[in-house]
């Protein structure tokens, strides 16, 4: 990261030509990871300096309730310069009588979901925001309980607020409103969009999501300790479940300093590739039913089953795996499972590269795709889409390549991307990095060394770190922040799953549409709902657990059941 | 065009009909597969390890007089990650191959074990007598150690 | 008539429609829910098709914990389905709650909010656990888990000679 | 009593009513029931006129006044179509004046002294202009008619699309009587009289010797009567006029009015017109004309979200069903009688439906904006729970007008294409107008579906509390429902009665009834003993009861239970104001591919000075002398200015003379 | 006597319209599963799902007669329609009907269901009877061109005229492209891919009848698969019907292979294509009306 190091001095120099005396403190958590805690009135100026003389994008903002510590709330701006591969946090301290904050979403529209959450949850209003509705609490919620404020207990259900209405954007004149959801045959999940329609042409749409809103991160307020997180990450997303522990895994691996033994880097990268195989298969085959095309469902899911089956002989489920444990993973891949990997992954390549051949000339499905959702370059870079999506519009990011992670330093994926925008180009972006998964996945089987499968953990967790990790998942770019606390858990875990800034660019992509094509468009964001909804997370059960080595975990944990907790 | 709906049929049909005869006959999944929670009720001690590192909190451990530790699980909402069985010293808890577990009645997912246990009075640990001797030996000792484990 | 009558009757669980409701889950059940009807497990053998309309539906699979915003929804959604229905909890989230079972912006379990009639437990169940549920609300398949009560002997029941370890209540 | 005797009774009272109404204006209620009252006395007579025709008693011409220094006779004759369409005339007159009693109440601030007298003149001057065989004095009822229409329309002057569209129709229909005026004049200075049977003669002789002056008499007729037919292009007033009017007078307008252009149009290409050649030309001509406004038309009211001008536009589409059929009809004259005869039975048939469902509509219309306020259909919906006769006779109106069986629409629109595809096997033309009519019938059929998903049907407002209109409104609309389904299942009937109409319209030999429809009791065409085409509406009505029993049964087989319940929108509760689909959203892909193909002109209504207008103030010198003369009434008058028309009175006055000039000039 | 031939005719071809359509629909279903790669429902799953709709709770959210009738009568409209069609022998009731009134009472049981869709007061329904009424749009001019066709060949209206003439001449251009034309048409008829738009479970939930349940979705989806037959049915009479011994069992059996295997066409069409938008199916729709008029052309000429 010898480059990164020079880009972090530009950056500090540029921060420092702007905001002068702005800056509290700067700081190097990591080689690649520029920590920079700035005067919150400085906040618009020091965004400003990143997006415009630096180029950076923006990731995710984090409000954390810092009472018990230093007395005051904090709301942290993370960003990333993909070329230096680096990673900019920008930290505003807020006071706690007012906690208010300029709001960076005049210049960062993709924020805006970010704000209104901080607001939400921690109660840390922001300045300027064009649309400060509700985002994610239920409408029933009481306003000015704050689920995420240290004080507010994990397992406390409000009582509801008297006669509450959502939030709704008023229908345009002379439009009607088509609701989609929350329930809703093609939506998997849970969500409300409406649709202001005119016949068939959408003129307009207002989402009201987060019915998925489980409270993640405050149950682990109670209940989770490190490593008990990375299988309530993994149920973060059912899909792409690894992806969120692995992210998870390496954001506090970062924090603490703990270096993965190559193996489990290997064995890690063969895992999040299978799982890119499974999800990307099953994404064309949700797109073709969502345009009624079922043969391509049934055959994309026969194509993919096997997958799922080979999931199971290693991890020992189909899905949510349970792998992935801080400084390694849980079970190792034998040679015998080796050669079953590669024994599936032929007939799954054969039959792709037979459904890709196909599905290219199918001109009925052009005419559902090609020039229909379109997402344009600038608007994509402006609402920071990440993924396919974004690599369909011709952004070039990829988390694997930007911020290497696993083992992706040595088993490098290839960046596909197409310039036009539209679900076609989804769907290309989607087909090829299918096939380089297949061949990634291949790689690193070939090239997986000895070792063993588990760091050993000898020393506590330090406090008051931070560790910001990236994994490119099949959706886009998740991104988890970590804020180590004491009592064996983070004191603040934030995780930013890549729908999360997609869905922002849907009603961009909507806008002027046919009903009919809402669903494929949305679609082909391959939406995650549940991802997007989590919340993000942490602090632990009240009892004091260190970390220590596996073993001595198992020892500490013999000590005592939990009492309480019935049904 | 045409072509290209030829090359589809011919995937369609080159596949041929894959369907699985399950549940006309068994398909059992593939070893290493986390099932049900099954515990050997002889060898668990009652240390409770198992609820300790249970995230969704199926595990409820009460103790009812003074040798009687009861182990409760509501496994109607476990998430099968298998800590259970990882920190189990004895290897009493074990993740089954089972996973034909639906039912009509949401009280047959539980499970209740009641572990005949003597704790330490010292350290507080929970022990279990290893022969029967031993058991009826140490009967007497109470479960009062810190960590208010009820 | 009458007979006609019973005919209908008879022919519900031949002709399951299935609507599905995601209720907050993390979308590993309502994958597999789809993967049931997909060419390996292919649950249209049974009869047994998803359709868009709970108008239309004999089954609610209801997966996921009920969260706390979309429980309303989720009363209106029984309420909109045509008696005789069932409901399935497919999922350890929608049987029990799943981890999320006692956090703020859940309220846990479907039958917290709905009457449910079978569960389908795991996380996710696989295709197979499924296809299970149908049969054995089909009477295809008889159920095989109980709740299980077991004992380790003392001292007392030790010295009698009695031992109840392993007893399984059907 | 003569025929003559009879119709002067009709007439009189119909003008009796009118000064009576006048006189009692004051008491709006009053003044109504009085108008209904004389409207229906004259209806006795006219009935007996009407009876003793199609009884066959033959009368000859009876001459009320001569001026035998045009000359021309004030003559009198009654033949089958003029009884068809006294008939017309009488049955729409009578239900629209009964609805206008109670309708009338909502224009609080306008008297009614300007609506009834002028309404019952209206009548009085179609019902004379029916019967009259001499070509003078048919003018002159054809002015009164279209003047009396005219104040009419713009009954409500002080809304401007009211002046607009008083403004265009008298206008157009001013222009299209000059049309008519000249090429009378042509027929006059060749025969030397005005009577229809000299005009005939005068047609033939010079169709004979001087065929381009003949063809452009033709063409000025044409003009002439199908503007007032509403036939487009020259149609345009229509859609304009109809709305501005009040709903009773819109379904006399449609019902009516446009119907006497058929009339005429019937007079001049079957009667006057020899079966020549030229027939067949001028019947491709109104074949075509027909064609281009059914599908002008009907496109553009597929587009409409204002209830009446919807309904407007689809008047000149249905005019466009009737001259497609009289065209076909007149075109296959001289080649095959019988279809011809089928073809005109078809138009003729169609006009009397278009009548009474036409009339229907436009009462429907009524009443809903009589209750509601509303004309504008996305802001309507559900009110079919709450005005459920208005919604059921609309129904019923709406599905005959789409041809859907076995209301009467389909019968006459069934004769009218089966007639087209018949007559295509001579004129492959006539095949591709009858597939476009059956194409335009779909979409008549999306059209209504709209009006009555978006008015009747859809999400209900609670907001707003809508009952039924009272009796006198909802009789008139439920007799011209009841009669459309009459028609539609008995068509055997108003068939004979019409096989009469065309056998004196036309001048060849006219099959009998059972020749042209068969024996059955169904509709069975046949031509040279070949069987062509079939349509019982009684076997398939009494299969479709019994299939429908059948599956009636069928569905309550399980003995499912019925619950109602609110409307499902994916869990989230929505308002119904925001939910509802509004009528702009119905088919817009569809419409969209058609949206230019009624250009849509952005006059703006002219200023002139303040003296002209008040100079041409028709309330000034018209009304106001006669309202001060009875008692008091000068209180009710509006203050309202309106004066453009006249200017173009002017206008077409100077016109007319060059016109006339021109066309002297040339038969010269 | 020849009124109870009419009439046992008349009550043969509902019986078969009504009895046979859902073995056909559940034939077609087999076939797409076994595309899909999969076991598929048994062929009498369509018979069992009936069955089960009828004996389940009827939900309504709209009112009035005509929104209750709807149901049966749209299944009855189609009973008249196959007594309308010829099924092995001359239309029993032509002499009630020629092919306009066929045209149109075809288009009875669309008008119905769009009824019951905007009467239901559900914005998906009132979405997918709007979508219902374009394809109908550009779908019945299509119909309406591929049997005038046939009438012009004739030289009659009347079904059954048509028929005999066609028996007796054997095919022509015309008449082939005219068949074409209904085929391609049918697939829109009978509501499937890609022309499954009105109903697009996908998008509007199974649009104008999102709200009908139990038994009045019964007998609407039984109208359907009855509806497809019976137009089928006139395809494969009127523009196919050879061979043609008179015998009615053996001309009957060979219809029925006939449709069957019109039908097994549709479903593979359904079957290999994604949904599309409406815009682009009235597009698909009136380039093959115009594309008809070729065959109406030709049999003006005689060809």
């Amino acid at each position: 990261m010898a480059k990164g190091n020079g880009d972090a001095e530009r950056v500090e120099e540029v921060l420092g030509e702007r905001l002068g005396r702005g800056i509290i403190a700067v700081g190097r958590p990591q080689p690649d990871t520029l920590l920079v805690t700035i005067e919150p009135g400085t906040v618009l100026a020091a965004t400003q300096a990143l997006l415009d003389d630096l180029g950076a994008r923006f990731l995710v903002s984090v409000g954390t309730d810092r009472r018990p510590i230093s007395g005051d709330f904090a709301v942290t701006h993370l960003f990333s310069l993909d070329q230096s591969h680096l990673y900019v946090v920008l930290e505003c301290p807020v006071a706690s009588e007012n906690p208010e904050i300029d709001s960076i979403t005049p210049l960062i529209p993709g924020a805006a979901w970010s704000e209104r959450e901080i607001r939400d949850v921690v109660g840390v209003s922001t300045r300027g925001h064009p649309d400060p509705r509700r985002l994610l609490l239920p409408d029933d919620w009481p306003e000015g309980v704050y689920p995420l404020r240290r004080d507010f207990p994990y397992n406390e259900r409000p009582p509801a607020a008297e006669g509450t209405r959502p939030a709704w954007v008023p229908t345009p004149e002379g439009a009607s409103v088509v609701t989609l959801g929350p329930f809703f045959p093609v939506l998997e999940e849970p969500s409300n969009w409406r649709l202001f329609v005119e016949g068939e042409t959408v003129v307009g749409c207002d989402y009201r999501g987060f019915y998925n809103h489980r409270g993640v991160e405050k149950l682990g307020d109670s209940v989770m300790t490190y490593n008990e997180i990375p299988y309530l990450a993994e149920r973060i997303c059912g899909i792409c479940g690894f992806i969120h522990s692995t992210c998870y895994c390496q954001a506090v691996e970062r924090a603490a300093g703990i270096e993965v033994p190559r193996r489990a880097r290997y064995i890690r990268t063969m895992m999040l590739e299978l799982e890119r195989i499974h999800s990307h298969l099953l994404w064309l085959g949700i797109a073709g039913h969502i345009l009624g095309f079922d043969t391509v469902l049934m055959q994309t899911w026969r194509i993919r089953e096997p997958v799922m089956w080979l999931a199971e002989v290693i991890t020992g489920n189909r899905k949510s795996y349970g792998m992935n444990t801080i400084g390694g993973v849980r079970r190792d891949v034998t040679e015998v499972t080796k050669a079953r990997i590669l024994e599936v992954l032929g007939p799954v390549e054969k039959e792709s590269l037979a459904v890709r051949d196909a599905v290219v000339g199918d001109t009925t499905l052009h005419m559902r795709t090609k020039n229909v959702g379109i997402l344009e370059n600038a608007w994509a870079r402006q609402v920071c889409v990440v993924g396919p999506p974004a690599r369909g519009s011709g952004v070039r990011i990829d988390a694997r390549i930007d911020h290497p992670y696993a083992a992706y330093d040595e088993v490098v994926p290839r960046l596909c991307a197409h310039d036009e925008g539209d679900i076609w180009a989804r769907v290309l972006v989607r087909i090829e990095e299918l096939l380089d998964s297949i061949r990634l996945v291949r790689e690193a089987a070939a090239g997986l060394p000895d070792g063993p499968i588990v760091a050993e953990i000898t020393e506590e967790i330090p406090s008051g770190r931070i560790g910001v990790s990236t994994v490119e998942a099949p959706r886009g770019e998740a991104v988890h922040y970590v804020l180590t606390g004491g009592d064996n858990r983070p004191w603040r875990w934030r995780v930013r799953a890549p729908t999360y800034p997609n869905l922002q660019a849907m009603p961009a992509m909507a806008a002027g549409g046919n009903i009919a094509d809402i669903p494929i468009t949305l679609g082909s964001l391959d939406p995650c709902f549940s991802c997007t909804e989590r919340m993000e997370t942490v602090d632990v059960r009240s009892r004091n657990v260190r970390v220590y080595s596996p073993a001595e975990l198992l020892a500490m944990s013999r000590r005592s059941g939990r009492p309480g907790g019935g049904s | 065009m045409l072509t290209s709906k030829l090359r589809e049929a011919l995937i369609c049909l080159k596949a041929g009909r894959v369907t699985l005869p399950y549940p006309f006959a068994p398909h059992d999944p593939e070893p290493g597969f986390r099932g049900k929670v099954t515990i050997d009720a002889d060898l668990c001690f009652g240390c409770g390890g198992c609820a300790n590192v249970c995230e969704a909190g199926v595990i409820l451990l009460t103790d009812s007089g003074q040798h009687t530790r009861v182990l409760e699980f509501f496994w109607r909402r476990c998430t099968y990650c298998g800590r259970c069985q990882e920190v189990c010293p004895e290897g009493a808890v074990k993740l089954s191959q089972e996973f034909q577990t639906a039912t009509n009645d949401a009280a047959d997912l539980y499970l209740r074990l009641e572990v005949f246990m003597g704790p330490c009075q010292r350290c507080g640990r929970c022990f279990p007598p290893p022969t029967p001797l031993e058991r009826m030996k140490r009967t007497g000792f109470r479960a009062d150690g810190e960590g208010g484990r009820a | 008539m009458a007979m006609l009558e019973k005919a209908c009757q008879k022919a519900f669980g031949k002709a399951l429609w299935v609507y599905h409701a995601n209720t907050g889950a993390c979308n590993g059940c309502d994958i597999e829910v789809i993967n049931v009807l997909t060419p390996y497990y292919d649950a249209e053998r049974f009869g047994i098709k998803l359709v868009g309309s709970p108008r239309h539906a004999d089954v609610l699979l209801v997966c996921g914990p009920v969260t706390r915003q979309v429980a309303p929804a989720l009363q209106r959604l029984y309420d909109a389905t045509p008696n005789p229905k069932l409901v399935f909890a497919i999922g350890s989230c929608a049987t029990g709650g799943g981890c999320w079972f006692d956090t703020y912006s859940t309220l846990g379990g479907a039958d917290k909010v709905i009457p449910v009639d079978f569960y389908v437990p795991g996380c996710p169940p696989r295709p197979e656990a499924i296809l299970y549920g149908v049969a054995v609300s089909l009477g295809l398949a008889p159920k095989t888990v109980g709740a299980e009560l077991l004992r380790q002997e003392s001292v007392e029941e030790l010295a009698r000679g009695e031992s109840i370890v392993g007893e399984v209540r059907p | 009593m003569t025929s003559a005797l009879l119709l002067q009774t009709c007439v009189l009272l119909l003008l009796g009513g009118a000064l009576v109404s006048l006189a009692c204006a004051r008491n709006r209620a009053l003044a109504g029931w009085v108008s209904v009252a004389f409207v229906a006395a004259a209806c006795v007579p006219l009935a007996r006129v009407v009876v003793n025709v199609f009884a066959g008693v033959a009368e000859g011409e009876t001459v009320l006044l001569a001026l035998p220094a045009l000359p021309a006779r004030l003559t009198v004759h009654v033949d089958a179509l003029s009884a068809f369409f006294l008939v017309l005339t009488g049955v729409i007159a009578l239900l629209s004046t009964l609805f206008s009693v109670r309708y009338m109440e909502h224009f609080e601030k306008d008297t009614v002294a300007k609506f009834y007298p002028v309404l019952l003149v209206f009548f009085a001057s179609m019902v004379a202009l029916l019967v009259v065989t001499d070509m003078l004095f048919f003018l002159v009822f054809w002015e009164l008619m279209t003047l009396s229409s005219f104040f009419l329309v713009i009954f409500e002057r002080e809304r401007k699309d009211s002046q607009r569209a008083g403004l265009k129709y008298f206008v157009i229909t001013h222009a299209a009587t000059l049309c008519m005026i000249a090429g009378t004049l042509v027929l006059w200075r060749q025969a030397g009289s005005f009577s229809f049977a000299a005009l005939q003669d005068s047609l033939g002789v010079l169709l004979a010797e001087r065929a381009v002056v003949a063809h452009l008499v033709l063409f000025l007729f044409f003009v002439g009567f199908a503007t007032k037919a509403g036939v487009l292009p020259m149609g345009d007033w229509l859609p304009d006029a109809h709305p501005a009017a009040p709903s009773g007078v819109s379904a006399a307008l449609s019902g009516v009015l446009v119907k006497l252009g058929i009339y005429g149009l019937i007079r001049v290409f079957c009667s006057f017109l020899p079966v020549s050649a030229a027939s067949d030309t001028w019947g491709v001509v109104l074949a075509l004309a027909g064609t281009v406004s059914l599908f002008v038309g009907t496109l553009t009211a597929l587009r409409q979200t204002d209830s009446k001008r919807l309904m407007a536009f689809h008047t000149i589409g249905q005019i466009g069903y009737i001259c497609l059929g009289l065209g076909v009809g007149v075109a296959c004259l001289r080649t095959s009688p019988t279809i011809a005869a089928l073809a005109l039975l078809g138009a003729l048939f169609h006009a009397a439906n278009h009548a009474c469902f036409k009339a229907c509509l436009f009462l429907g219309a009524g009443a809903v904006l009589h209750r509601t306020g509303e004309r504008d259909m996305d802001r309507l919906g559900g009110l079919a729970a709450s005005m459920p006769v208005t919604a059921s006779s609309t129904t019923v109106a709406a599905l005959s007008i789409s041809g859907v069986p076995p209301f009467n629409g389909f019968t006459s629109k069934w004769l009218i294409v089966a007639a087209c595809i018949l007559g295509g096997l001579q004129h492959p033309l006539f095949l591709v107008l009858g597939l476009v009519g059956m194409f335009i019938s779909l979409v008549t059929l999306a059209s209504f579906l709209k009006v009555l998903g978006a008015v009747f049907m859809g999400a209900r407002d609670e907001s707003r509390s809508v009952k039924e209109v009272p009796l006198s409104m909802a009789l008139p609309q439920v007799v011209l429902a009841a009669l459309c389904v009459l028609l539609g299942v008995f068509p055997r009937l108003p068939l004979g009665v019409l096989r009469d109409a065309v056998a004196s319209a036309v001048r060849i030999e006219v099959p009998g009834a059972d020749a042209l429809l068969g024996t059955g009791f169904g509709l069975g065409l046949t031509a040279g003993g070949l069987a062509l085409a079939f349509w019982a509406p009684l076997v398939v009505v009494l299969a479709l009861a019994l299939g429908g029993a059948l599956a009636y049964a069928i569905q309550r087989a399980g003995a499912a239970k019925v619950r109602e319940v609110p409307v499902w929108t994916c869990g989230e509760l929505d308002s119904a104001a925001a939910v509802r689909y509004p009528a702009s959203s119905f088919y817009l892909p569809f419409k969209h591919a058609f949206a230019g193909i009624y250009p849509a002109l952005h006059a703006r209504v002219p200023q002139f000075p303040a003296a002209l207008r008040r100079a041409f103030n028709v309330d000034t010198w018209l009304y106001r002398p006669v309202v001060r003369a009875v008692d008091g009434l000068a209180r009710g008058v509006s203050r309202s200015h309106v004066g453009v028309p006249q200017v173009y009175l002017l206008w077409i006055a100077v016109g007319a003379v060059v016109v006339v000039a021109v066309m002297l000039a040339l038969t010269r | 006597m020849r009124t109870i031939v009419v009439v046992g005719l008349a009550v043969l071809n509902a019986a078969i319209a009504l009895l046979l359509s859902p073995l056909l629909e559940g034939l077609m279903r087999k076939l797409k599963a076994t595309i899909h790669s999969r076991i598929g429902p048994p062929v009498t799953q369509p018979y069992l799902d009936l069955l089960k709709l009828l004996g389940k709770e009827d939900l309504r959210t709209g009112r009035g007669f005509l929104y209750a009738a709807a149901p049966a009568l749209t299944l009855g409209s189609v009973l008249v329609l196959a007594t309308l069609v010829p099924m092995g022998a001359a239309p029993p009731l032509s002499f009630a009907g020629d092919i306009i009134v066929v045209l149109y009472v075809a288009a009875m049981s669309a008008v119905l269901v769009m009824l019951t869709g905007f009467g239901s007061a559900s914005p998906y329904a009132s979405v997918g009877s709007s979508r219902e009424m374009m394809t109908l749009l550009t779908v019945e001019p299509v119909m309406a061109v591929a049997l005038v066709v046939g009438a012009v060949k004739a030289g009659t209206l009347s079904t059954a005229g048509i028929l005999a003439w066609q028996v007796e001449h054997g095919p022509s251009i015309s008449m082939v492209i005219a068949g074409v034309a209904f085929l391609l048409a049918l697939q829109a008829q009978a509501g499937k891919l890609p022309f499954d738009i009105p109903e697009a479970d996908q998008e509007i939930m199974g649009g104008s009848l999102i709200e009908q349940s139990g038994p009045r979705l019964a007998l609407f989806r039984w109208a359907m698969w009855a509806k497809q037959l019976v137009l089928a049915f006139l395809l494969v009479e009127l523009f196919v019907p050879w061979p043609r011994v008179g015998i009615l069992p053996f001309d009957l059996m060979l219809a029925l292979v006939k449709v069957s295997l019109v039908l097994v066409v549709v479903a593979l069409v359904d079957v290999v294509n994604p949904r599309l938008r409406i815009d682009q199916a009235m597009g698909y729709y009136l380039r093959v009306a115009f594309s008809s008029l070729a065959a109406l052309a030709f049999a003006v000429i005689g060809m």
